[in-house]
């Protein structure tokens, strides 16, 4: 039975790693942008549900999930008008550029909402859960895991179906050509960083069901959120959902039998092992053009 | 001006940059401002290597701070066996409850043993790293989450393991080098002086690795590495040999904070340390050198004298810095340089611009 | 239509265009020529916005365009198809038609057809990704997504250079019927003369950064031009 | 009598997508050959073939009695096999010289690169000189136009020496007089290497071609003189368009 | 070495803890409860005729930094004593700066014992004031077999030691040990192998924002304080705020101070916390610890005459003050003070109610000597 346990464990943690790094899809997988800022945006989300709580009171999980999106979009898309449009092609240094940002960003929250752990109480019907043949599934995992499913179903529609997907992906792939082809790049950009933030947003809003609220949070997830992307292959979907409940169902197995740091490590090796064997993820963007 | 000129300029500066380390700032820093300035140039010895591999290289490394690591536990390793007590076991194993040294440890009493350990540690593992990634073409952004990865889960390892290696607070508490009292002022001294000749060595090092050919051949595999292939090079080989030539440094410049610093522990080789290494060579100018050994210093004096400064809000400072630095000054103080002195020759015929966007290393 | 003032252009610190000026009349066909590196591609990438120009104006139809997004001077009517062939190599071909009939406000699904009808090969790749096709393919797309905008003025940057003797054929005939149908004005820069002599109106013949000489179709015959292309 | 290059019973496969089939190619030493076919005929990826860049589904690639198939880039090229791009790469932040240079010095160990260089040595000063790019010998390869590059992919082809040399479209987007210089220099290149050009531009088959190798659709469609090519009707319909504009010239 | 503005008109004392990093979002806390007794001193006309001027540096949650912060503040600021640290591993990274420096560090939070340095004071609990009166009380409710939970470093482990030690010793069971990095947030698995091992209690020595998602954790899994109650020594008032008052009520705290626990001193402290720093801040042990350490060094001083770290050493040796837990008394030979030890429950409200306390302040014991189950352990 805790076999069986442990995969509806590791479920419910590839949800939490698949809502961490839906937003990179956009910023880190369609932009290239390394934005380390990111953790913050998810924890720019957790306060947004702390605050909607002084008026939504325990219904303020759901109440934040959009509030938090414009909050945490917003955050981005200032961030993207100031900063980060001067440094497309440049991955590298935005990544000091938007780690710089981060620490600017925890120390606000450190002077707003001060040091320590603020408290969100999760609505009634989010608490608990109830036994299946055995296993038991919480309804806050369960949240996490539509919430993530919609993410990745929203994202797959936009990119694909959608022209302002389309869009997206083609002034990422080509900037230059996107302008003389009437694409405004600038829009675009605006638009795609504010989607990637926004989502980190929503993520921060699902963490305080199950984690802290305080201006550390972004920096525990950051890693986690890149290696699902990276071991997903950058900007492509499947692979990050395929990533997130891969690593979610080993990290599981591997801390029930051995200890949680443990499982960290293996988590680590099994990924740098597996770039070995597809070193661009799961799924390879080809091309046949020289680098 | 002439060509003559700039062409004893280079070494000039760095005649005059080495004295005023080794000669003026001992003379005129406190000791404890010295012991800073140490610390901050063993950073300048992991920022040499850094402006080669990243600079250079296109190899944006994260996980500097593990190869920082092996080079400090090798030390701090046969530092601590030294100064073991009675039962010839480190005080943290004391407490930590083990009762017998381990294996692991034992080859460490042997002072050559951990001096080669300090070189082959690191750059023994940035080999087998390197050929197995490189060679399977992982490199960008790839390359960077990865090694980012690598802290992480190295700092993981060596927390979890509290007999072997002093858990969260790592080897504490070292009060001698080679016999030498680490609190007695003419010793901190010397020490400082032992960095300042190593800082010194590496530069000379690296500046001949730069300027040779297969400095521009790394250059070349950073601008298209598969290009480089139809040229007949390996480029697995080439980015190896600068990232464990950069790992070794790194390793280097572990093992001298031990005894400058007195500790090493995991909180000075995961996300975060890695990370701050790299942040000075961006200040300084990756592209450079020397940009990178003055960003390194400055970067951390600025973080000692700001958190001085305003403890509590400090950070916001440093965040606003990088920010500046990138905005402002994207190819770091060492371009700043580069563009005034530009001002100030007035050559006869313009000289080429760079093309215009720094090219970097993308992903796939 | 289309008036260079006296641009100024350069990358960083290497200045490239020298106080060019250049007219291109409504409906005209213009053709750039010149050797290797004198700056056609630069002249065509200033009137775009892709690159600033440091002093001088840039008119088109009307408009003081010198300090428009390259976007919005594709809105008014300028359509471009950059030198080598660049596409969106993660699209697929029938995407990468599809984002510039989206963004340009005069494309229509038949303007879709009809650069298709120019180039039939790209009817059998349209599910392809537009990274994976071949090099002269690419070239073929990249001036299909071109005539997709239906643009009022045409600059194209050596549209025929990877393609197929038949499909130069093609784009000539294109040019040619767009042209006269639809009184689009072209600059080209073309280095087959041929092609070149035989669509060209007007030509203006560039040396380093600079407009050498410009003239009528008639004034190709004059000795000094021949001697001028030739070298 | 077997070629210095030899192709068999070449097939590749993309994703399902037969881009070359059952082909069958070989080179004789010293040869100067041409390669023409329709775009998306299989040229390109024919020399990817060869060195390495891409992995055939079946079929042996022999040079000099060696097989290819299966081996790294770098290692074909050590064999004596250079190619140039379709879309030319150069390292833009390396000098013009410095591209050349590097170029030249592939079979030094890796730890003699470690010495400085003093000057350019003489192979490469020979070849800017060829390609006439001497007076861009200190700029940076990213200030190039579109036509100096091609010169640039060339002449770090030349300087490399290698005994088979594949130059895929050499001079697409150069100016006639480029053209001619740059035919010349194959005519010449040929008389000590063995060559094979892939291009599209007739005028300059017809100057300088002797033998022509048609692809189309991955498949061998005939092979010839110039003029034999250029009468074959198969050749026209697919490829040059005369027939076809002539019908239609007719019709209309 | 004299320290601390023997020339200028005020006495600078060094204030270090981690303002920035994981661990600011406990040492913020006690880091303005010190500089509030600072300002209650100084009100009061300061020691020796001077005021206090407080040197305050941030530790940044990196053990080495606290060295080099506190090299600084004894080198270069020249602070007549230095109040800071929260975890071990800064502490044992500080130790030998103080050591070697003859400085004085009081070090303000419960932790593992197993040390007495000469120039530090502990006014924390060390163990045999803290974890084994918790142990003593699970063990009087009948709790036979418990589970060990603990951030991966160095006063978790060693303190399982200890109750390893002890347990054997008392026919108690340890049925499972965990341990998770610091920072460590999805306890989903720890929490399944807590739940299917059963024990009678869990013994919490998890540090930090971990505590959040653990509790949340085993909330949701509807493991409750009735079914199978958890001690933690870890968490206080502050922590509670975080984790949830709805998630961790019924649960037992261990500690030597509560917000509740009775008498004048403690109003006044409260009072004043909620006067200088707003109305809804909450108080705790380690606050409440610094906050007396400050207290015990002034007095210190004032016995002494001077600021002289050898001469206010040894004045303070059994010095004894009216402080919020109660009476404390510096043991004069291991300088870690007298505590009462408390164990509490979490009220709904989020406030901790004492249940059982051990009547008297405890003779600090670092190394457990009076323990005959320790005598293993060093
Ligand atoms: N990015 C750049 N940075 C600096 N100089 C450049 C850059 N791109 C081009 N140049 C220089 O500008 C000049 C003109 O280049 P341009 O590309 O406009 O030439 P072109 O006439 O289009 O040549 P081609 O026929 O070869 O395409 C060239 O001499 C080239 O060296
Ligand atoms: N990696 C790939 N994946 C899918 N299809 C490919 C790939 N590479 C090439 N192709 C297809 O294979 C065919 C042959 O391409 P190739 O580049 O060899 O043509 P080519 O003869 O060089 O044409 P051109 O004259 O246009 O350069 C084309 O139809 C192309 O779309
Ligand atoms: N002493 C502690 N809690 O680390
Ligand atoms: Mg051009
Ligand atoms: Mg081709």
């Amino acid at each position: 039975m805790t076999i069986a346990n442990q995969f509806v464990t590791g479920l419910s943690i590839g949800a939490v790693l698949l809502l961490i790094a839906l937003g990179l899809t956009f910023t880190f997988g369609q932009m290239g942008v390394i934005n380390m800022a990111h953790g913050e945006f998810i924890m720019a989300g957790a306060y947004t549900t702390y605050m909607v709580q002084s008026f939504a009171g325990d219904q303020a999980v759901p109440v934040a999930l959009p509030v938090a999106f414009l909050v945490a979009g917003g955050m981005g898309l200032i961030l993207e008008r100031l900063l980060v449009r001067r440094f497309y092609g440049r991955p590298l240094d935005t990544l000091l550029l938007t780690w710089g940002v981060s620490l600017v960003l925890q120390q606000l929250a450190i002077d707003l909402f001060g040091a320590p752990n603020v408290q969100v109480t999760a609505p009634g019907w989010l608490r608990g859960g109830f036994d299946l043949f055995g296993v038991t599934v919480l309804y806050n995992r369960l949240f996490m895991m539509a919430l993530a499913v919609s993410g990745v179903v929203g994202i797959w529609l936009y990119l694909t179906r959608l022209s302002a997907g389309r869009r997206m992906r083609a002034v990422m792939q080509n900037r230059q050509l996107a302008a003389v082809s009437g694409v405004a790049t600038n829009r675009v950009d605006q638009l795609t960083f504010f989607i990637g933030s926004g989502l980190a947003g929503v993520a921060g809003v699902a963490l305080t069901l199950i984690g802290p609220v305080g201006p550390q949070i972004g920096t525990y997830y950051i890693v986690d959120a890149f290696l699902v992307v990276v071991a997903g292959g950058l900007g492509q979907l499947r692979g990050a959902v395929i990533a997130a409940v891969a690593l979610g169902l080993l990290n599981s197995y591997v801390e029930l039998w051995t200890n949680a740091s443990f499982a960290k490590v293996v988590v680590f090796a099994v990924i740098v092992g597996f770039l070995q064997v597809r070193p661009q993820g799961l799924f390879v963007l080809r091309s046949r053009a020289l680098t | 001006m002439s060509a003559g000129l700039r062409r004893y300029a280079g070494p000039a500066l760095f005649v005059a940059g080495f004295l005023v380390l080794a000669l003026v700032m001992p003379n005129v820093l406190g000791p404890f401002r010295l012991q800073l300035l140490g610390k901050y140039l063993c950073f300048a010895v992991v920022a040499v290597g850094i402006a080669i591999a990243w600079g250079r290289g296109g190899m944006l490394t994260l996980g500097q701070g593990v190869f920082f690591g092996l080079g400090g536990y090798a030390m701090g390793m046969h530092l601590k066996l030294k100064e073991a007590g009675a039962a010839g076991l480190p005080d943290f194993m004391v407490w930590s409850g083990v009762d017998e040294l381990p294996v692991l440890w034992k080859p460490f009493a042997n002072p050559v043993f951990a001096l080669a350990m300090v070189i082959v540690l690191p750059t023994a593992m940035a080999v087998l790293l390197g050929l197995l990634v490189f060679r399977q073409r992982v490199r960008g952004a790839y390359f960077a989450v990865l090694s980012q990865a690598l802290a992480a889960a190295f700092v993981i390892l060596l927390v979890g393991q509290q007999g072997l290696t002093g858990g969260t607070n790592g080897l504490t508490n070292i009060q001698y080098f080679f016999g030498l009292d680490l609190y007695e002022e003419a010793n901190q001294r010397l020490i400082y002086l032992v960095t300042v000749v190593v800082l010194g060595v590496v530069f000379l090092l690296a500046w001949q690795l730069k300027e040779s050919r297969f400095g521009k051949l790394l250059v070349a595999i950073r601008d298209g590495e598969d290009r480089v292939r139809y040229l007949g090079y390996d480029p697995a080989i080439v980015k190896t040999v600068a990232f464990a030539f950069s790992a070794a440094l790194a390793g280097i410049a572990g093992a001298l904070f031990v005894p400058v610093v007195g500790i090493i522990s995991p909180a000075e080789l995961g996300i975060v340390p890695s990370l701050a290494m790299l942040i000075g060579v961006a200040i300084g100018g990756r592209y450079s050198l020397a940009g990178a050994v003055v960003g390194a210093i400055v970067y951390n004096y600025a973080e000692t004298s700001l958190s001085e400064a305003w403890p509590s809000g400090w950070k916001y400072l440093v965040g606003a810095l990088f920010i500046a630095v990138m905005v402002w000054a994207p190819r770091g103080l060492a371009g700043l340089f580069e563009s005034a002195l530009s001002r100030f020759r007035r050559p006869a015929a313009p000289p080429p611009a760079a093309p215009v966007a720094v090219k970097e290393e993308v992903a796939a | 239509m289309l008036t260079v003032e006296s641009i100024d252009v350069a990358y960083g610190r290497a200045q490239v265009l020298f106080g060019l000026s250049l007219t291109v009349a409504p409906g005209s066909l213009t053709c750039v020529m010149g050797r290797n590196g004198v700056g056609k591609t630069t002249l065509l990438k200033a009137v775009m916005g892709v690159l600033p120009v440091r002093s001088g104006r840039v008119e088109f139809d009307g408009h003081d365009i010198t300090r428009l997004k390259t976007y919005e001077r594709v809105r008014l009517g300028l359509g471009y198809a950059p030198q080598g062939h660049d596409t969106f190599p993660q699209l697929t071909v029938w995407e990468n038609l599809q984002v510039v009939l989206e963004a340009s406000p005069k494309a229509t699904k038949e303007s879709v057809d009809e650069a298709l009808d120019v180039f039939p090969a790209l009817r059998g790749l349209l599910r392809n990704k537009a990274g994976f096709l071949s090099g002269g393919q690419q070239q073929q797309l990249s001036m299909a997504r071109t005539l997709v905008t239906r643009p009022s003025m045409l600059l194209l940057d050596e549209p025929t250079e990877g393609i197929q003797p038949s499909v130069i054929l093609e784009i000539e005939e294109a040019i040619e019927r767009l042209h006269r149908e639809t009184g689009v004005a072209v600059l080209l820069v073309e280095q087959y003369l041929d092609l070149a002599l035989r669509l060209a109106d007007n030509f203006v013949i560039m040396d380093a950064g600079e407009v050498v000489r410009s003239g009528g179709r008639e004034d190709l015959q004059d000795p000094s031009v021949r001697q001028l292309l030739t070298v | 009598m077997t070629g210095l290059l030899e192709v068999r019973g070449l097939n590749v496969v993309f994703d399902g997508f037969r881009a070359v089939t059952d082909l069958d190619f070989s080179v004789a030493a010293g040869e100067l050959r041409f390669v023409i076919g329709p775009n998306g005929a299989g040229k390109t990826t024919l020399i990817d073939v060869i060195t390495g860049r891409t992995r055939p589904a079946s079929g042996s690639v022999r040079f000099d009695g060696h097989e290819l198939v299966g081996q790294r880039e770098h290692r074909i090229v050590r064999m004596g096999i250079g190619r140039t791009f379709q879309t030319s790469v150069v390292f833009e932040e390396l000098t013009v010289g410095e591209n050349l240079d590097l170029a030249a010095q592939f079979r030094r160990p890796l730890v003699s690169l470690l010495r400085r260089r003093r000057a350019y040595p003489d192979d490469v000063v020979a070849v800017l000189d060829t390609t006439g790019l001497g007076e861009l010998v200190d700029q940076p390869a990213g200030v190039l136009s579109h036509g100096q590059r091609q010169w640039l992919e060339i002449g770090m082809l030349m300087v490399q020496q290698p005994r088979l040399l594949l130059l895929d479209e050499p001079v697409a987007g150069m100016s006639r007089e480029e053209r001619e210089r740059t035919g010349v220099l194959l005519r010449e290149v040929a008389q000590t290497h063995t060559v094979v050009v892939v291009e599209h531009d007739m005028e300059f088959l017809r100057r300088f071609a002797t033998v022509v190798t048609v692809l189309h659709e991955g498949r061998l469609l005939c092979q010839g003189t110039v003029a034999e090519v250029q009468a074959d009707p198969r050749v026209q319909e697919v490829y040059l368009g005369r027939a076809r504009k002539e019908a239609v010239d007719v019709d209309g | 070495a004299e320290g601390g503005g023997s020339g200028g008109d005020t006495i600078k004392v060094g204030i270090l803890h981690s303002l920035s990093g994981t661990m600011s979002i406990s040492e913020v806390t006690v880091q303005k409860s010190e500089l509030m007794a600072i300002d209650e001193i100084n009100a009061a006309g300061g020691v020796l005729g001077k005021k206090l001027e407080p040197v305050v540096e941030d530790g940044a949650s990196d053990w080495p930094t606290f060295a080099e912060k506190a090299q600084k503040l004894i080198s270069k600021d020249k602070v007549a004593t230095v109040f800071g640290g929260w975890t071990s591993a800064s502490r044992k990274a500080m130790l030998p700066v103080f050591e070697r420096n003859k400085a004085l560090l009081w070090y303000p939070v419960q932790y593992e014992g197993l040390e007495s340095s000469p120039y530090i004071f502990y006014t924390g609990a060390t163990t045999n004031q803290q974890i084994v009166p918790g142990l003593d009380y699970l063990k009087q409710q009948g709790k036979k077999k418990l589970f060990l939970v603990g951030s991966d470093y160095v006063f978790p482990r060693t303190a399982n030691k200890e109750i390893k030690a002890y347990a054997a010793a008392n026919g108690m069971e340890i049925i499972g040990e965990e341990y998770t990095p610091l920072g460590h947030t999805e306890y989903s698995t720890v929490v399944n192998k807590v739940a299917s091992a059963k024990p009678d209690a869990v013994f919490n020595t998890l540090n930090g924002d971990s505590n959040v998602a653990f509790f949340k954790e085993l909330k949701n899994k509807g493991i409750t304080a009735d079914a199978m109650p958890t001690v933690s020594v870890s968490v206080a008032e502050e922590e509670v705020v975080g984790i949830g008052k709805e998630n961790i009520a019924g649960h037992l705290v261990a500690w030597n101070y509560y917000q509740t626990t009775p008498g004048a001193a403690n109003e006044k402290f409260v009072a004043a916390f909620k006067a200088k720093y707003g109305a809804d801040k909450v108080t705790s042990d380690p606050m409440e610890a610094g906050y007396s350490a400050v207290h015990l060094w002034a007095e210190a001083v004032k016995k002494a005459g001077s600021t002289d770290v050898e001469k206010v050493k040894e004045a303070a040796k059994g010095i004894s003050l009216d402080l919020p837990e109660g009476k404390v008394t510096i043991d004069g030979e291991n300088q870690h003070v007298y505590k009462t030890a408390r164990i509490g429950v979490i009220q709904p409200d989020g406030q901790i109610k004492e249940v059982w306390n051990s009547g008297q302040p405890i003779k600090p014991d670092p190394y457990l000597k009076g323990y005959d189950w320790a005598k293993g352990l060093s």
